[in-house]
Order: C-alpha cells, then structure tokens, then sequence
C-alpha cells in the first residue's frame, strides 16, 4: 500500500485542484496537494532509509537479478503472446528517485505557496506541479519499457504546460512549444528505440530484457540489416533510447529548450528543470544499464557527449546575465557529468551525483527564486548587487548552494559538501576509464569544474556583493558587461496581464530599496535543501561510490555495477584527486578579482574579444544554427504545407465546414448553367458520348 | 381481323385511358362552349374526371396486355399510374385559387393537364416502343404548351422554348436509340424485344440503344448530365405549372424507366446498371452542390428534385425487387413532399406578389405559423430525417442498394444528403430567424387544406399510410418479377 | 454499280449536304429550302428502301406542310438577318471533339451492325410481299395499331390545342366579319330607295 | 427490296444526318428556327434508320414506327414554332444568344 499511496497520492492531489480547484478556492487546493505531497515525501522516505541503513528494501525479493518490489496495479494489454501488466516496480534506484522526486517536490510545492500567492490561478498551477509529480514517479517506478514511454511522455507534457503556465506571455508559449519540440526529437528516438529493443530482445518490461540482453553473452550479438550494412543491433537501440535521454536532459545538440524553460515560475524551474524531469534521461540509461553495457560504441557515445555538454554549457554559463539562465547553463552542464560518470561504468556515480544535485540545484534555483521575488521580478544580474544586507538569509542559502555546486572540500577526508564527493567521484571515475575518450572526458569536466566555479561565484558577487547598480538606484549606471546592454532582461510576471504593471508594483524607486526577505514558507524549503546540499555528499558516499561491496548491497542488482571503474577511480594519482578542487580554487579566484576587485575588467575582456564573447553570449549560435538548418525550412515547409495543403487543399478545397469548397463547387456548378441552349445542349451531348464511351469500354464490346 | 379489340368488354385494362380521352374530349366542348369566366369549373371538373380515373384505376383492376400488345396493365402500372393521376390532380388544385396571377386561368389548361396525364398513363402501361413513343410525347408536347401557357410572360415562355428544344433534342435520342433496339431485335413489343436480347446477346447495337433510349428518359426524369433544363424551366414557368411538372412527368418517366431495365433490359443488367448508377451518383452530388447556390425558390425545388431522383435511382441501381418497391415508395413519399412544398410556396403571397427568393420567406414563422410550420417538417423531410417520411424513403433506397453490395454509391448517397441538409436548412432559418419583410395575405381554403392533409401525413407516416403503402409497393414490385 | 445503288448515292450525297447547308446557311430562308431539299432526296432513300407510302408522306407532310409552315414563321418574323449572328461559338473545337466522338462511335455501329439471319422475316410484322407498301400499312394502321392511331391523333390534338392557345389573340379595334350579323341584317334597316330625277344628279 | 444497298449505307447516311441535327443544335449560335429545323433532321434520321432496318429485317413494323414519328413530328413543329412566334412576341428576336434570362 505504502508503494500505491507514494505514485498516487500526488495524482489524487491533481485531480483534486484541477477538477474541483475553482469551486473549493485556491487556498485549499493548495493544502490538498502540498499536503498529499509531503505524505508522499515522508513515505518515500521511509521506502529508503531501510535500502540505505537497514538490510534493505522492505518486502523484496531477489529475482536472481535484483532486489525489486513489484506492485501491480492492473493487467493492462495484451496483444499475442505480450502480456503486458501495469506494475509499481520499486528497488534500490527507484528508492532514491522516489526521495529526490517527492522531496524536492513537496518542498517546491510548500514553496510556491509563497512564490505564487498573487498569482489567480493558482490551483491550476498546484494541479500542473502535483500531475508532474505523478508522471515523474510514473516514469521511475515503472517496469516495462511501454509504462517508462507513458511517464516520460506525461512528464514532457506536464512540463510543457508549466512552462507556458503564463500562457499570455507570447514568450512562455514560445519556449513551452520549444521545449516540447525539442523534446520530441528525442522521444522520437526514444519510441524507436523502444521498438528496437522489442524486436531484438523480445521482451518489453525490463526484467525479460535484461534477461535477454544475457543471453547475448552466450549466444553473440544480433546484427540488424539495414540497407547494405550490418549494424550491432544493440547499438542501434542503445544510441536511440540515448538519443531519448539526450532530449529529456538537455543534452548537447537537443539542449536548446532547456534555458529557454526558465519563462516558467521559478518553482517549475526548480522542480523540473533542475531536479527531476531533466535527470529523467540519466535515470533512464542507469535503468537500462544492463542494456548499454552490450555496447561499448554507445557508452562512448554517451562519454562523448556528456563530456561537451558538460563543457559547453560552462563556457556559456559564463556570459549569461539572467540569474535563472546561470543556474539553467549549470544544470545542463552537471547533467553532463552524469552522462559521462554513466558511460564510463560508473552508473552508481552518476546516480549519486543525480541525488546530491537535484538538493542543491533545487536550493540555488529557489534562492534565485526569492531573490527574484525580492527584487521585484527583476533578473538581471547587472541590475542588482549589494544584496546581501537586504535578504541575508537567502543570501546564506546561495552560498551553501554555491558551495555545493561549485564542488568546495578537502580532498582525501570527508570534510565538504555533497557536490564536492559526487563530482570529484565522476572526475575520478573519467581519469580511470583512460584512453581517449577518457582523457578528453577528465580535462573537459575539470575545464568545466573550473567554468562553473566562476560563473556561480560570478552569480553570487554579481547578485550579493559589491553595491547596489540597478539604474534606477544609480542612475545610468554602468553595466558590468556594456557589449550587450540590449540583452532583454527577463522580467517575470506573476499574474497573467502584467506586462505594465511593474510601473504599478509600487516601486518607483530602486528595486534594491524595496528589497525584502522572503516569508517563511518560503525559507523553509531552503532550510531543508541546505541541509540536504550539506549533509547528502558526506551521508551516503559510501552507498554510492565508497567501496564496490557497500555499493553493491546497496543497489542490490538494480544497476549494472562496474567493479573494475570503480577500484580504478579509487586509486587515481593524487594530482586527479585534487584537480577538480584545484580548478575550483582557480575558478573562485578570478571570480572573486574580476568582479569583486577589478569590476572593470570583465567588460574590457568582452571588449577585447568581441568574437568570442559574442560566441559565448549566443551560446555558441546554436539557436541561430538550428533557426538556419531546422526551424527555417521547418518554417517553410510548414508554410508550403500551411498555404499549400492546409489553406489551399484542406482549407479551401476541403474544410471549412465545407463550406467554401462548397460553394466553389457551388458557383462552379451554377455557372455551368449558363442559361443558354447551346450549353445545355452541349452538356447532354458529352453526357451521351461519355456513357457510350463507358459503356462499350466497360462492356468489353470493343 | 388484325386487332384483338373486339368489344368494350375486352378493354377493360384499359378502360381508365378510355374515361379519360373521352372526358378530356367533352371537357374541350364544355371549355369551349361555356363563359370564359367559369374557367374553374373546367378545372373542377378536371380534378374531379382525373378522381374518377383514379378511382377506376383502384377499384377495377383488370390485369392484361390489350391492344396487340402495345398496353400493358399490372399491379406495378397501377400503383404508378395512381402517383401520376393524384399528382395531376394535386396539381391542379394547387394552381385553383391563383389561377389568374399565373396565367392557368384558361380552361385549356385544364385540358392539356388532362392531356400529359393521359399521355403518362400511356407511358406507364407502353408494352412497346412505339406506344412508349407516342405517350412520351403527348405528355412532352402538352407539357411544352403549359409552360409557356403564360404566353405574354417572357420568362415563360422562354421556360416553354427551352423545355421545347431540350425536350425534342432528348426524344430524338430517345428515338435512336429506339430504333437501334428495333433494328436488333427485330421487334417494338418489349416482351418480344427481352426475348430476342435473351437469345442474341450482346452487340454494340444494342448496347448504344440502351444508351441512348436511357438518355432520353434520363432527361424526362431530369438526371444530371440530362437535366440542364429543368431548373430554368421550373423557375420561368408558373408556378401551379412547376408543381405539376415535379410531380406526375416524373413518375411517369421514372415507371418507364423501371419498366424497361427491371423487364425488358433485365439480360443485360450489368450494362444498364453501370448508367443507371452513374445517373445516380451525377444526379445526387451535383443537385446537392447547385442547390447552394441558389436564391430562387423554384430553382431550389427544381435542384432538389434532381437530387432526389438521383437517391430514387439508387434503388433502382440494385436490380432487385426491393430497389423497385423502393423506388416505387420514394415516388409516392416524394409527391406528397412535393405537393405540400407546393402548397406552402403558393399560399405565401406578399402586396408584391408570390414569394420568389428564398429571403422572401423571412419572418414566415411570424406573419404565417402554420405555413411556415408546415414548410420546416416538409425541409426536414426532404433531408431525411426519422421519423419524417422522407426519412423511410431513403432508407428504403439504401437499404436495397447495400443488399447489392452498392457501397460506394451508398456512401456518395449519404453524403450527398448531408450536404443537401445544408440548403434545406437554409429555408428553415431564413423563416424562422430572418425578421419578416413584408405582409403575407391569408392562405386559400383548399392550401390550407392540402397542407394540413399532406404535413400530417409526412409526420405520421410510419404510423398511418407507411404499412399499407409499403405493402402496396411491394405487390407492384412483385409484377415485374 | 447497280443502278439502285448509284441512285442511294446520289440521294445519300445530297442529303448529307443540304442537311450541312441547312445547319450553317446564313439565312433562315435558305436553311428552310435546303431542309426541303434534304427531305425530297430523303423521300428517294426511303423509295429505295420498299417504304414507297412513307417515301410520298414525307414529301406531302413534310415538304408539303411542316416545312411551309416553317417558311411562313420565318417570313412572319421579321428577323433582320444581318443582325444575326453568325461564325462559331468559342468552344466550337471542344464540341467538335466531342461531337467527332459521337459521330465516330455512331460509325462503329453502323459499320458492324449485323442482322442476325433468324429475325430476318421474324419480327412482329413480316412484310407480305404480294401487298404493295400502302395497304399493307393501311391495313395494320386501323386495326393493330389503331392505339397508336388514336394517340397520335390526340398529339395532334394537343398541337392543336397548343398552337391556339399560344398564338391566338383577339384583337380588339380591327373590323371582322360577323356572320350572324351579316344574315340578320334586313333590307328595311339597310336600304332605301330614293327617287332621282334624272340629270340632276344628288 | 432495297437489299442491294446494304444496311450499313443506311446507318452511316443516317448517323452523318444524327450528328449534323445534333451539332446545329448546340454548335450554331444563329438562331432558333436553325435549331427546330436540327430536331427535325435528327428526326429524319431516325427514321431513315427504321426504313432500313425495316427493310433488312422484313418487316413492317419499322414503317410503322416511323409514320407515327412523321406525324409527331408535325405536331411538334407546330408547337415549336408557336413557342417560338410567342417568344419572339416578348422578346422580339429569335437569336439563340437572347434566350438567357433564366440562368444559375
């Protein structure tokens, strides 16, 4: 039951404020689902603390493969010989996805009671968040590959509504149809791949194709023809569910939608761009880990471009000046490691790393969150500044957060936070899978551990230290970064028609002055993250990456642990060790000079590199590229198919009620009658001569 | 001798024909030799010789081909020709009370009503091509004169002329094709004639003159492509003479038709049936499309009744027994929608004359209730829709054509009436939504009347006339078989 | 060539080619006189074929009465021929076409008609060939056929009936001739006698 | 008895004059008159037609066929041309291009 009341609890939550929202007010649906959903966060917990402190998950049983509770709630479809059974599949990794989900979940819910008081529909916004929540745990309890299709899609579209929850904003639509496009992209493959693992392996729920995927040891693997070429069939499928997770996670390549996200609340960019929807995909190729390990191409592939996510989405992270699209860059970019801890064997890593994030991530998107909401919905970092005496609190939040992400400890004893053991673990764990792709893989997260300290210190003295440069505070004062003043800043409205009515807010005069803490519903939340962000590195290291027999025990066959990567990454040279901390050190240090000490530096740097600062800014034009390549002629064809098929052949000739189609047909018919002889006679004439032709013709008489 | 007429006795098949020549003739005397102000007793008594024939028809039956072959009377023929008689008469009474706006005050106009319709019984009892010829044109030849009877009305007589070129040009195909199937065959009698095409087979010969005498009566019956005409005509003739002509030339030409590919035509049914489908399928898109377009009312009637004939021949296209008895159902249900529409469209007159455009309705509802009520059941009739009677026609039409693996046509069938819908609704809202124009000036007695009898039964079809008519038409249908 | 069959030639050739003059003459006048044409070398075609009484009919009917009747309608309307239009209408090539396909067609058939040898003298009224043509139609006209016979003579009627009712009018203002009043007139109302001298004049 | 000249002769003469009636009826833009006296070809036609058949077939039932279209046709001339004289009263031409009031 405990299993059923987790997945479930949220979804009563939705339906509750989504169907009954208008009649029972907004403050109730807000209570119903934030209270449904701490429940459920309390019951997951108490799903995990056994598999992480006591002899393991409650009520399980080994399959010979793995420890795994299995609640089936329906028999769903059955087609031949598939008997396909709607079943909770819980086990070690379920467990700590469950924790992350409803944890951050409910905190965001508590939290967005505060963010979104002003709000009018607000028990829409409960409803969305709440529905999220149940696809999500749709997604990760699931045990076939058709139930895993299901949550992912509901995830995508759950996130699709919550971007463009502010649905006036032509912006938030915008980047809400972005997000699902892009997402589509890779559901595409993800759909194929679901196909193909059937096809090859037979089976759709996991444990049959796990067992299948076995098999393959003995038997060799099984080659797909296709054309003329004989291709690793477990490659093929492998590099298209990849090609899923590439989309949901924002991978290099499909990673477009994901800073364009930020239009939604900052809760949303929290829950689901930070901390669960987008480790979907990461949690999705640990799931399957079995699968991928058939496939040495595709791990590589999945080194390769988590490695330049990783690095990519640093560099960008650099230049941006929008508080919510650092924290966005940042998130892709750790999703990054995790692909990489994934490809190289080390899936415990990349899990632990998933865990740690999703606390302090959620912490920095929530502090960015209330200093918005301090701000006044302003989120340019070059309008604010100094505000550290106004909202310490939150200011001490995003330091922790800072801390965390930015990876701060001491290298060889367990003093640091928990960004600091789940990176450095990804860090080692690339430097031993060696070769190439290895050391590409290594100096790229470390290049990239470097980025990201300076942008999150860049973030936190931009936003908090040094004094106060919104202009209406300082005049026309001057911008840290002048080459782009014309970026638009992101203003965020909290209800629907309030383009205008920041004039309205009662803010005349600087927004640093009217700069207030956040309520305690809101702090709250970011008390717990903090914790969390403190506290969840040092706690379960030993579960996820300490030694392999504690790892092992722990994930109890739920994931493909590689004994070898993980002994390697223990006994990497020192230098390894600490290059990750050095980086960081390297990265704090300019931050702090450029920004703090020699303000004027960074714009004379943007000044003296035009081109590449230009590059970074646009995020190396990858959505211009992709304007180019994709949306251009997607445009037109769309316009071709728009003017051509739908206006001209589905609209004009055969819809609109039928209607003018009709009435061309009409006006065509009525101008035949002409009203003259001739005609009419002409028209029994070819009448005649056609049914004699036909006649004949079709009575085989000539 | 030569002719098997030997008493009066022995023609008792055709002792309906024989009332009705006679009285025709003493109807002329009287006409001629009475006042020309007492024109409507020529028209009584018209109505009253066309209840006497029918009435003869019904209560004495006598079975029989008389006259060397050349008349036929069945079950089938009288069933028809009673369709044509009350549809005659119907007709007439419907053009009583405005006779002198619409020019059908002269009592020749009685007589020549009296005249098509003897040339119709004609036509529904021929036995042969030549007795099919001379009824065709008796009908045709009067009907000629009556449209144009307004003679000092432009678009009548434009209508007349019209009528007349098409209608000569349709005989002389009819009559070529006559004489291909005579050169055939050998014969005129049409049992001969399916004797003979048992025996023989196919030819090209004959096949053209299947083609071409369809073509002609497709035209009677106005089937697209042979139907240019009658939109024109039913618009410029008056309108007593339109309601005549929707009514009884059709049934007539359509009993020709059955008569002539479910008896003489039935070996090669594969031929006739690929026509008869594609006059059909013609017929019923291209009348659901025009009907659009159109702001007369007569021009809309003229349109619907193309379409309809198109739904009758889907019938028809099945070949079988059902497909008669339902064509046979759909004519009698289509002349009681028919005169009813009539009756409304003639008892709504205006200080500026009789309605003409469909916007000339507005406000019907308001000035003239019932009328306007009447109007509604009789459009959502014609449509289709349960438990109206016209809803039990096509269902019977369609019914009969998907029980011979007819499915496309069913399918254009259905669409087609669904996109008639949409005009027929058309009249609906403008009376019913539309503010009112003009005054409308009280309805005549008899309209009244003809409304009420014929709306009541369109409503309670199923439940009054619905049983004994299909019983009816199912015994016809069983004398061709 | 038998002397029958010159002769269908020469008739068939000038059939053919009034009929086409009668189409695409000009003046309605001519048109009328080349369909007269037509029917007289059609009466020939007819005579070679043993209809000798319909050959004559066609010629008294037609050239004798329908075709008059055509002549006075076109004299009586005072069509003014130069205003009639003339030359091909704009889709004369597309009815060309079609009407060429129809032609052709008709051709086929009657290039491959073929009486089958069994309904030769097999049809519902052999022709006794010891009557000549008039009488043995005339025999059949008012007996077998007399249906057709009364029917026809009802067409008539309504052609009759239809011609004067359309064209018939009476009007007023112009001098008739009254019968009756004419026979009812009196010398007592109409004459008088006067006595006059002589050479005195009135 | 006219066997000599074959059928096909006939049928050919009679399809030429069929075509002709039927192209001035739809292919002439003169006037009306033309085209009554086009029906009135179409009508030869056919009854050349019902000669020669009669007289390949023996039989007389063609010549039969064939007075009763003579005399119909005479009864539809009348008619025709007295439609024709009434629209010619209104409308004071007979030009085919005139007939068009009623159209759509």
């Amino acid at each position: 039951m405990i299993i059923q009341a987790i997945v479930f609890l949220p979804l009563i939550g939705a339906l509750v404020a989504g169907l009954l929202g208008r009649s029972i007010g907004h403050r109730p649906s807000e209570f119903i689902t934030t209270g449904l959903l701490l429940i459920a966060a309390v019951l997951s917990w108490v799903v995990f603390i056994p598999v992480a402190f006591g002899d393991g998950l409650v009520g399980a049983v080994g399959d010979g493969h793995a420890a795994v509770l299995k609640v089936e709630v329906m028999r769903w479809i059955q087609v031949g010989d598939m008997d396909l059974r709607w079943i909770l599949r819980v086990d070690t990794l379920t467990a700590v996805m469950l924790v992350v989900v409803n944890t951050v979940s409910a905190l965001v819910h508590v939290y967005s009671i505060g963010y979104m008081e002003e709000d009018p529909h607000r028990s829409r916004f409960f409803a969305y968040l709440s529905l999220f929540t149940f696809a999500m745990l749709m997604l990760v309890t699931a045990d076939n590959f058709l139930q895993m299709f299901f949550g992912w899609e509901g995830v995508g579209l759950a996130s699709y509504l919550l971007i463009g929850f502010w649905y006036t904003r032509p912006s938030a639509t915008a980047a809400a149809m972005k997000a699902f496009i892009v997402n589509r992209v890779g559901d595409f493959g993800f759909a194929l791949g679901i196909f193909g693992a059937f096809m090859v392996l037979g089976h759709i729920d996991f444990d049959g194709a796990f067992h299948a995927a076995d098999e393959f040891a003995v038997t060799g693997l099984p080659v797909i023809q296709f054309l003329a070429w004989e291709l690793d069939a477990m490659t093929v499928v492998c590099l298209l569910l990849f090609m899923g997770a590439m989309g949901k996670s924002a991978q290099f390549l499909l990673h477009t939608w994901l800073p364009d996200a930020m239009e939604g609340p900052t809760p949303v960019s929290a829950l689901i761009h930070a901390a669960t929807m987008v480790t979907a995909g990461v949690f999705m190729v640990a799931r399957l880990s079995p699968l991928f390990e058939t496939s040495p191409v595709a791990l590589t592939v999945v080194i390769v471009i988590g490695a330049i996510t990783a690095f990519f989405a640093a560099t960008v992270g650099l230049v941006q000046n929008d508080i919510k699209r650092v924290i966005a860059y940042s998130t892709c970019s750790q999703l990054g490691y995790m692909f990489v801890a994934l490809g190289v064997g080390a899936y415990s890593a990349g899990i632990f790393h998933l865990f740690t994030h999703a606390f302090f991530k959620a912490l920095l998107f929530l502090g960015a969150g209330s200093v918005i909401h301090a701000m006044h919905h302003e989120q340019d970092m070059r309008n604010m500044g100094g505000l550290r005496k106004k909202i310490p609190i939150t200011y001490a939040m995003m330091m922790i957060g800072t801390l965390a992400l930015t990876g701060v400890g001491i290298p060889g004893t367990n003093f640091g936070f928990a960004g600091f053991f789940s990176k450095d673990a990804i860090i080692e764990s690339a430097y031993a899978y060696g070769g190439n792709v290895g050391s590409l893989a290594f100096w790229l997260l470390v290049v990239a551990a470097l980025f990201t300290s300076f942008y999150s210190w860049r973030l936190v003295h931009l936003t908090f230290h040094g004094s106060p440069r919104d202009p209406q505070h300082h005049g026309e004062g001057p911008h840290p970064d002048p080459a782009h003043a014309a970026l638009e800043s992101h203003d965020e409205p909290i209800n629907d028609s309030n383009a205008d009515d920041h004039g309205d807010h009662g803010h005349h005069g600087s927004a640093y002055d009217h700069a207030h803490e956040s309520p305690n519903v809101m702090l709250v939340p970011l008390y717990v993250l903090a914790v969390g962000a403190v506290l969840a590195g040092v706690v379960f290291y030993g579960m996820f990456f300490h030694d392999v027999e504690h790892i092992e025990h722990f994930f109890a066959g739920s994931i493909y642990v590689d004994h070898q990567i993980i002994e390697d990454a223990h006994h990497v040279p020192t230098w390894v060790k600490w290059s990750a901390t050095i980086a960081m050190i390297i990265g704090f240090a300019s931050a702090w000079y450029m920004y703090i000490r020699r303000p004027d530096v960074p714009g004379r740097l943007a000044a003296s590199n035009p081109g590449l600062y230009q590059f970074l800014l646009n995020k190396w034009y990858f959505d211009e590229l992709y304007n180019t390549i994709f949306v251009k002629p997607a445009l037109w064809i769309g316009n071709a198919v728009w003017k051509g098929f739908d206006d001209w052949l589905v609209d004009g000739k055969i819809a609109e009620g039928l209607g003018r189609r009709v009435q061309n047909v009409t006006s065509w018919v009525v101008k035949l009658q002409s009203g003259y002889l001739y005609h009419y006679a002409f028209a029994m004439l070819i009448g005649i001569a056609a049914l004699l032709t036909w006649a004949i013709a079709a009575g085989g008489l000539i | 001798m030569n002719s098997d007429v030997t008493d009066f006795a022995s023609l008792a098949p055709a002792h309906p024909e024989v009332l009705m020549a006679l009285g025709v003739l003493v109807l002329l005397l009287v006409g001629v030799v009475i006042n020309k102000e007492r024109s409507a007793l020529v028209s009584w008594l018209s109505v009253g010789l066309l209840a006497a024939t029918g009435l003869l028809v019904m209560l004495q039956p006598a079975d029989g081909v008389v006259f060397n072959g050349l008349f036929i009377a069945d079950s089938f023929g009288r069933f028809m020709k009673v369709l044509v008689i009350g549809g005659a008469g119907l007709a007439l009474i419907l053009g009583m009370s405005n006779a002198e706006e619409n020019g059908v005050h002269k009592y020749e106009y009685s007589v020549l009503a009296l005249l098509a319709t003897l040339g119709m019984m004609v036509m529904v009892s021929a036995n042969d091509l030549m007795s099919l010829y001379v009824g065709l044109e008796l009908q045709s030849l009067s009907l000629y004169v009556m449209a144009a009877i307004k003679r000092d009305d432009a678009r009548a007589s434009e209508a007349g002329l019209k009528y007349f070129v098409l209608g000569a040009l349709s005989s002389g195909l009819l009559l070529y094709g006559a004489s291909l199937i005579y050169g055939f065959t050998g014969h005129t009698n049409l049992g001969e004639i399916v004797v003979a095409i048992a025996n023989e087979g196919r030819s090209i010969g004959l096949i053209f003159g299947v083609v071409f005498l369809l073509a002609g009566i497709a035209f009677k019956i106005s089937a697209v492509p042979f139907h240019m005409w009658t939109p024109d005509v039913y618009e410029g003739a008056p309108t007593p003479v339109t309601a005549f002509f929707a009514m009884a030339p059709k049934v007539a030409a359509m009993t020709l038709m059955i008569r002539l590919v479910m008896d003489t035509f039935a070996p090669i049914t594969s031929d006739w049936q690929q026509i008869v489908i594609f006059l059909s399928i013609a017929s019923m898109v291209l009348a659901a499309f025009a009907a659009i377009g159109q702001q007369s009312i007569k021009r809309l009637i003229a349109y619907s009744s193309i379409g309809h004939v198109g739904f009758a021949l889907v019938g028809l296209s099945s070949g079988t027994q059902v497909g008669v008895e339902g064509v046979a159902i759909y004519m009698a249900i289509y002349v009681g929608m028919t005169v009813a529409l009539f009756a409304c469209v003639l008892s709504l007159r205006t200080d500026k004359g009789y309605v003409e455009t469909i916007d000339d309705l507005a406000g019907a509802s308001k000035a003239r209730p019932f009328v306007a009520a009447v109007m509604a059941i009789v459009m959502f009739s014609l449509i289709g829709l349960p438990p109206l009677a016209g809803f039990f026609a096509k269902w019977q039409v369609f019914l009969a054509a998907i029980e011979a693996n007819l499915y496309v046509l069913s399918v254009i069938g259905m669409l087609a009436s669904a996109v008639s819908a949409f005009y027929y609704l058309r009249v609906v809202k403008v009376m019913y939504f539309d503010e009112p124009k003009a005054e409308f000036a009280a309805v005549p007695g008899e309209l009244n009347v003809l409304m009420a009898v014929f709306g009541f039964l369109i409503v309670t079809f199923y439940f009054t006339v619905g049983n004994p008519l299909a019983s009816w038409a199912h015994t016809a249908a069983g004398s061709l078989f | 060539m038998t002397l029958p069959l010159f002769f269908f030639y020469v008739f068939a050739a000038i059939t053919v080619a009034s009929a086409f003059m009668v189409i695409s003459a000009r003046n309605p006048v001519h048109a009328v006189l080349f369909l007269i044409l037509a029917f007289v070398n059609a009466a020939g075609l007819f005579m070679l074929a043993g209809a000798e009484f319909l050959a004559l009919l066609l010629i008294v009917v037609y050239v004798g009465a329908v075709a008059v009747l055509f002549l006075f309608v076109v004299m009586m309307i005072d069509v003014d021929f130069a205003e009639l239009k003339s030359g091909l209408l704009a889709y004369a090539p597309i009815g060309m076409v079609v009407g060429g396909i129809l032609f052709l067609e008709l051709l086929l058939v009657a290039g491959s008609f073929v009486i089958a040898p069994e309904v030769v003298g097999a049809g519902g009224l052999p022709i006794d060939v010891t009557m000549e043509n008039t009488r043995a139609l005339g025999q059949v006209l008012y007996t077998r056929y007399v249906f057709l016979f009364q029917g026809a003579a009802a067409v008539l009627l309504v052609a009759m009936i239809g011609a004067i009712v359309l064209t018939l009018r009476h009007r007023t203002g112009i001098k008739r001739q009254s019968t009756a009043a004419q026979l009812g007139r009196k010398p007592s109302e109409t004459v008088r006698n006067v006595k006059v001298k002589s050479g005195q004049g009135l | 008895m006219g066997l000599e000249i074959g059928l096909g002769h006939y049928l050919t003469v009679a399809a030429i004059l069929f075509t002709l009636g039927v192209f001035g009826i739809f292919i002439n833009r003169k006037n009306i008159i033309v085209i009554l006296m086009s029906v009135e070809l179409i009508l030869l036609a056919v009854n050349l037609n019902l000669v020669a058949f009669s007289a390949h077939l023996q039989d007389l039932q063609g010549q039969v066929f064939a007075m009763m279209i003579l005399t119909v046709a005479a009864a539809e001339a009348a008619i025709g041309l007295a439609i024709l004289v009434i629209f010619y009263r209104n409308r004071g031409s007979i030009a085919v291009e005139d007939v068009n009031m009623m159209k759509g």
